[in-house]
């Protein structure tokens, strides 16, 4: 591949919080087109290397690029704007409202709508609220939520609010797709459609980031994995090569597979 | 220089009372996420409890026995405590799950309660608190003066904040406290009585408000049915100075805010000290956001 | 048939509104006057707390700006009453949006407390005569009646059309706001500010936006208190007043109109029927305040979810 | 020439003043703050009023018409009194007293004045009389006249080189104390520092102790009895030993106790105290007052604002007449040395109370009070 097709690169990225040091100078890249893994133990500091490159954090040192211009330091909504947006590990959809309002929130940014055309009701912002809602219910019938697209997203089951949260995400036309562990709480059958889902995004265009914990999402659909233990990476390559590297298995021995991951 | 260390006499005064009301304030906030907004009332209640057992016991004229004043302390202190209690149970427990503003207007509505119910039991006139209820002695030091009851009301406000942080700090039940004040669920799990640690709160905050209450009273010798909104409403400031929800930022903020009043309005004007006091509390809010002492708390994502 | 009557509802609640002087007594008519500019006020209260999450305890210093500047602009330059209206909302905006801008990064009752400290400061420039030009303690009197085609409206009947054209037309913002883009983007700061970030929303922007609409609303309230009441001092904007409309949002129910206006309803026009109880009228008010939090915590008329 | 928009129809409908007149009473309003922060003065204000139409009506009523009473809690707020205002006008009031504080009491005199209804206020901004409404009669002297006593007697009668005046926010204390300043310097006088406490926030001690550091020769206090108490008492503590004077809000009783021994000496600048002079009315009412509430009035307002009411009445039984206009003619014109509970009464054309005589009291020892200026009044 070449370099041009270079979407994000992590260039010795570390932080600290307090004395702890979460992340400490991690090297790796995603390609375009690519589904790439990034995997690890528990407080490995996987979900923390997801919040500094989507701006939640500013890294200690080192720099986040995005087709090569450094992203790192830029405040969450500049880096949704670049194309990279993501999903939560614990799922954080908008409580209250339906899961078309939810959707309707990704495409906050493909909106040209001022604030006082949303205020005055102009025939312009009744077309465009049209044309949204129409694009929205594309995306929740894509991902199968049509039945559900007028329910408080909340209220429902824990698989159905994975998608919902997806839907939202992809309402927002990412180039990647950052997913933070999709698969935790589902059910072995939701796991599998997950899997499916995911290559789909895949083959709409979207490159894919994703921790995971669940093996058999993570060995089915990444092309490439990188491992991650104290902050350090350990160990990265196609599935087969890391799943045999002896320091992996040496990470995961022994390791409560029970995830309630620390931020910070 | 003198004048300066007067200041700071009659800061650290002040302060001693804030920092007092200002622990019931945090330490509710601290576990209820609560501004108790009727706390500054509950002080000024016990405030008006004291000069009535004081009265009634012949204080009115010439000065009570020491065990009168005592007396009167310890039926506030008793009196307001039943009415924090009480207020947890009929105003707050109810709101226990609801969103965290609805006890917040609940608490105005008892804050409108008192004040007003203040005023209907004891007029609406500013009560004085006859002279001599405390010795008027007082001692000039080095061109300082320091009265009796300044010198009492910094002992005694230290002495208490002290004993409150060893109690939270040292014994079982405080470790309760902090542990509902951190995480109500996981304190629940491990067999602590939430219930019981909120309860105690609402006991402990008012107790020490009911003081500080009879020390405003005591100090300026007089005592209105509305002032509790000013005391109240600077308690609060300190507490969210010294970091709210912390313990011994209250008791720093309390003094922190006694003391800049005090030479903000002596040394810098007397017109804009409130505007200063409040200039300063939005500075220390943009760059220490929870406070000088409370701890950052980074969001989990 | 259902979606019918709701949409209707309310404007022909409104339409009915206007006839309020051929049926009701003298008594009602001023106490509608004033409950709807304090019900246009709350509104714009709830923009800020109810929609976009922001706990603002210092609300009354925008409503006070747009008095200020009716009142100033009228007694010194002898500007029409109305005309005032729109330098009041502009104003109280800019005001709203300059104050907002350090201080939105604030979270929850960090910034409650920088509000009531924004309110406290307000309060003393209004009465120190900063400028030499808001009169000081005593304020400033002698503010004229609205004209409309030369028509001097001194009427108590009139006063009340006019406030009752303007909370109409804010509720039909209020309407529009509640189905666009940005009454959506106030909606996803409230409910997750984190979540709302990642998906493109420049946080920072819109809330400062919500303060300064929020703010211009409550200036235009301004310009027709300063009017009906002929006076302005600093008095009726301090913080107590605020907190008076912080908790009209919270009783009535965040984000719902009808909850809003029912929450002015109790909040204002309930201690005016009350007036018998003379000094016990605010003791049995508290009470009810608890009473009707406990009963109802989420507000006594809660935002319905639309069905689409 | 004001043409009315919509008025005319509100017009029709609604019954007007006239017809509680026809019956066999006659109501007086009094719009006060009963509730909030000035309640103690405001209930004072009603418990007056009260019973002046009590007594009245024991002597066979008003022109014999039995005085109703009723009573609007403005609660010292401009929106609050612009609704009792409107109120007490669709009551059908003859006359109003009230209210307390000046914003409250200004909000609500166009209404008073639309409607034809007599309104006597103590509120002290002298911007009340000057706005032409021929309905309103001020009760009490304007921060105006007893800003310029007050600076003579610092500056010519007492001769203070550096005076140092203290006010609180409240519109009645600042507007006092930035007229005193005027007034001090239109004398001569020089004033050394001007500063602020927060009424309510009870410690002053910073404040004085800067002051102390200024060195004046006299402080001078515009605000109220509660906050003039207390800083006397707290520049003992601090050990100052510079003359206090204080605005005529600080004469009540409670002074003298809030501030403990160190009241006696301090000087209380006001119109003659009814308790000290002999005008058998204040006696006599005061009696009354104690007799029917068992405390003494508030303050003097609560005085003064009797005496509007008392002025009204005798002017209707003058005129024998309920005719608005005929009885604020006569108070207008005729009223001349109506001898007041706070003293002789006379009303200028604007309704502005005039001649009322300052003085300036020493309190003694005992907390009572002995006058010491002018010189003519100290030896009478």
């Amino acid at each position: 591949m070449s370099e041009t097709d270079t979407l994000l690169t992590l260039d010795n990225i570390g932080i600290s919080f307090g004395g702890l040091r979460a992340v400490d100078g991690l090297d790796f890249s995603v390609q375009k087109g690519q589904i790439v893994g990034l995997i690890g133990p528990n407080g490995a500091g996987k979900t923390t290397v997801f919040n500094i490159i989507t701006g939640v954090y500013k890294p200690t040192d080192g720099a986040v690029r995005w087709k090569g211009r450094e992203i790192s330091g830029l405040p969450p909504y500049k880096v949704a704007d670049c194309g990279i947006l993501r999903t939560f590990q614990t799922i954080r959809l908008f409580s209250g409202m339906s899961v078309l309002e939810n959707v309707l929130a990704g495409q906050h940014m493909r909106t040209k709508q001022t604030w006082w055309a949303s205020l005055l009701n102009t025939p312009g912002q009744r077309r465009e609220e049209r044309a949204l809602r129409e694009s929205c219910m594309e995306i929740i019938e894509r991902l199968d939520l049509a039945d559900v697209a007028n329910e408080v997203a909340t209220s429902l089951p824990y698989g159905v609010q994975r998608r919902v949260e997806m839907a939202r995400t992809l309402a927002a036309s990412p180039e990647l797709l950052i997913l933070d562990e999709p698969a935790a709480g589902l059910n072995d059958q939701e796991s599998a459609e997950l899997n499916h889902t995911i290559l789909g995004i895949r083959d709409s265009g979207i490159t894919v980031l994703l921790v995971e914990h669940d093996m058999n999402v993570v060995m089915r659909v990444t092309d490439n994995i990188v491992v991650i233990n104290f902050g350090k990476k350990i160990a990265e390559g196609d599935p087969h090569s890391v799943r045999n590297n002896p320091k992996v298995i040496e990470a995961y021995l022994g390791v409560d597979e029970d995830d309630d991951e620390v931020a910070a | 220089m003198s004048e300066f260390a007067q200041q700071l006499v009659n800061g650290l005064t002040v302060g001693g009372i804030y920092a007092l009301i200002a622990l019931g304030y945090t330490m509710v906030y601290g576990i209820l996420k609560l501004i108790n907004f009727a706390h500054g009332d509950l002080c000024v209640l016990g405030a008006f409890i004291g000069l009535t057992v004081i009265t009634s016991m012949g204080g009115a004229t010439g000065s009570p026995a020491a065990w009168v004043v005592g007396l009167a302390f310890v039926v506030a202190i008793v009196a307001i405590s039943c009415a924090g209690a009480l207020l947890e149970f009929a105003a707050y427990r109810p709101l226990r799950n609801a969103h965290r503003l609805s006890a917040v207007v609940s608490a105005l509505g008892a804050s409108m309660m008192i004040e007003n119910g203040i005023m209907l039991i004891w007029s609406p006139q500013t009560l004085v608190f006859p002279q001599g209820i405390l010795p008027s002695k007082s001692w000039h030091i080095a061109g300082v003066v320091i009265t009796f009851t300044q010198l009492l009301i910094i002992v005694v406000s230290f002495v208490l904040m002290a004993a409150l942080y060893l109690y939270v700090n040292r014994t079982r039940f405080g470790t309760a406290i902090r542990a509902a004040a951190i995480d109500q669920d996981a304190a629940r799990l491990m067999g602590i009585n939430v219930n019981r640690v909120i309860v105690s709160v609402f006991i402990l905050g008012p107790a020490l408000g009911a003081i500080g209450g009879l020390f405003i009273g005591l100090y300026y010798r007089q005592a209105v049915f509305n002032m509790g909104w000013t005391y109240g409403l600077n308690a609060f400031i300190a507490a969210i100075i010294g970091g709210i929800g912390n313990i011994p930022g209250a008791m720093l903020g309390g003094l922190l805010l006694g003391l800049f009043n005090a030479l903000a309005a002596g040394y810098i004007s007397s017109t804009w000290q409130q505007a200063i006091t409040f200039g300063l509390l939005i500075a220390i809010l943009l760059i220490r956001p929870s406070g000088i002492l409370g701890e950052r708390v980074a969001e989990k994502v | 048939m259902r979606t019918v009557f709701y949409r209707w509802i309310g404007p022909a609640i409104w339409i009915i509104g206007l006839g309020v002087p051929l049926v009701l007594g003298p008594n009602w008519i001023s106490i509608l006057s004033i409950f709807s500019i304090y019900a246009v006020v709350a509104l714009s209260q709830d923009i800020v707390l109810g929609r976009a999450g922001m706990f603002d305890m210092g609300h009354a210093v925008y409503f006070g700006v747009g008095a200020y500047t009716t009142a100033i602009l009228n007694t010194v330059y002898g500007w029409p009453i109305l005309w005032t209206m729109v330098p009041a909302v502009v104003l109280a905006a800019l005001v709203g949006g300059l104050l907002a801008a350090p201080i939105v990064k604030l979270r929850g009752d960090y910034l409650l407390v920088a509000t009531i400290g924004i309110s406290q400061i307000f309060h003393l420039v209004m009465v120190n005569n900063v400028a030499g030009m808001t009169g000081g303690p005593d304020g400033i009197f002698g503010i004229g009646v609205p004209s409309i085609f030369g028509y001097q409206i001194v009427s108590q009947s009139g006063l009340f059309l006019v406030g009752w054209l303007l909370l109409g037309v804010v509720l039909l913002l209020m309407n529009n706001l509640e189905n666009s883009r940005l009454g959506r983007v106030f909606r996803y700061l409230k409910e997750d500010e984190l979540a709302a970030t990642t998906l493109g929303v420049n946080a920072r922007y819109y809330k400062i936006v919500a303060f300064a609409l929020g703010a211009g609303v409550a200036g235009s309230a301004g310009t027709l208190l300063a009017s009906q009441l002929a006076v302005v001092s600093p008095g009726a904007f301090v913080f107590t007043e605020s907190v008076t409309l912080f908790a009209i949002v919270l009783v009535g129910g965040q984000a719902s109109i009808p909850g809003v206006l029912l929450g002015t309803v109790l909040m204002f026009v309930v201690p005016q029927v009350f007036r018998e109880l003379a000094q016990y009228r605010y003791f049995v008010f508290g009470i009810a305040m608890i009473v009707v939090m406990v009963i109802r915590p989420q507000g006594i008329w809660p935002r319905r979810r639309r069905i689409e | 020439m004001r043409k009315e928009f919509v008025g005319a129809v509100a017009a029709a409908l609604v019954g007007f003043s006239s017809l509680a007149a026809a019956s066999g009473s006659v109501t007086f309003g009094v719009q006060a703050p009963i509730t909030g922060k000035y309640a103690n003065e405001g209930q004072g204000i009603a418990k007056a009023v009260k019973l002046l139409a009590k007594q009245q009506n024991a002597d066979g009523g008003l022109n014999g018409k039995m005085i109703k009473v009723q009573v609007c809690d403005d609660e010292g707020k401009a929106t609050q009194a612009a609704l009792c205002a409107r109120r007490l006008a669709n009551a059908g009031v003859f006359a109003v007293i009230g209210s307390y504080t000046s914003g409250a009491a200004s909000a609500a005199q166009p209404i008073y004045a639309r409607a034809n209804i007599i309104q006597t206020s103590d509120g002290t901004a002298d911007e009340l009389t000057k706005r032409g409404f021929k309905t309103f009669f001020r009760n009490a002297p304007p921060n105006s006249a007893e800003a310029k006593f007050t600076g003579k007697y610092l500056v010519k009668g007492k001769g203070y080189k550096k005076i140092a005046i203290i006010s609180d926010h409240s519109s009645f204390a600042k507007g006092l104390g930035d007229a005193v300043e005027t007034a001090v310097k239109a004398e001569g006088g020089n004033v050394l520092a001007r500063a602020y406490i927060n009424s309510g926030s009870q410690d002053f001690t910073s404040v004085l102790t800067d002051l102390k550091s200024k060195n004046p020769d006299v402080i001078y206090f515009s605000g109220y009895y509660s906050d003039g108490g207390l800083l006397r008492s707290q520049e003992a503590q601090l050990g100052m030993n510079v003359p206090f004077v204080g605005g005529d809000a600080n004469q009540n009783v409670a002074f003298a106790k809030i501030a403990g021994s160190a009241a006696k000496g301090s000087v209380i600048i006001n119109v003659p105290a009814p308790e000290n002079l002999p005008y058998p009315a204040a006696k006599q009412f005061l009696a009354a007052y104690k007799k029917a509430y068992d405390a003494l009035p508030p303050s003097i307002y609560t005085l003064t604002n009797a005496d509007g009411m008392r002025v009204i009445m005798k002017a209707v039984e003058q005129t024998k007449s309920l005719d608005p206009v005929k009885v604020m003619s006569y108070m207008h014109n005729k009223v001349d040395n109506f001898q007041g509970i706070t003293g002789p009464i006379t009303f200028s054309k604007t309704g502005e109370r005039i001649g009322s005589a300052f003085q300036a009291f020493e309190v003694q020892a005992d907390g009572s009070y002995k006058t010491v200026y002018p010189a003519d009044a100290a030896s009478s």
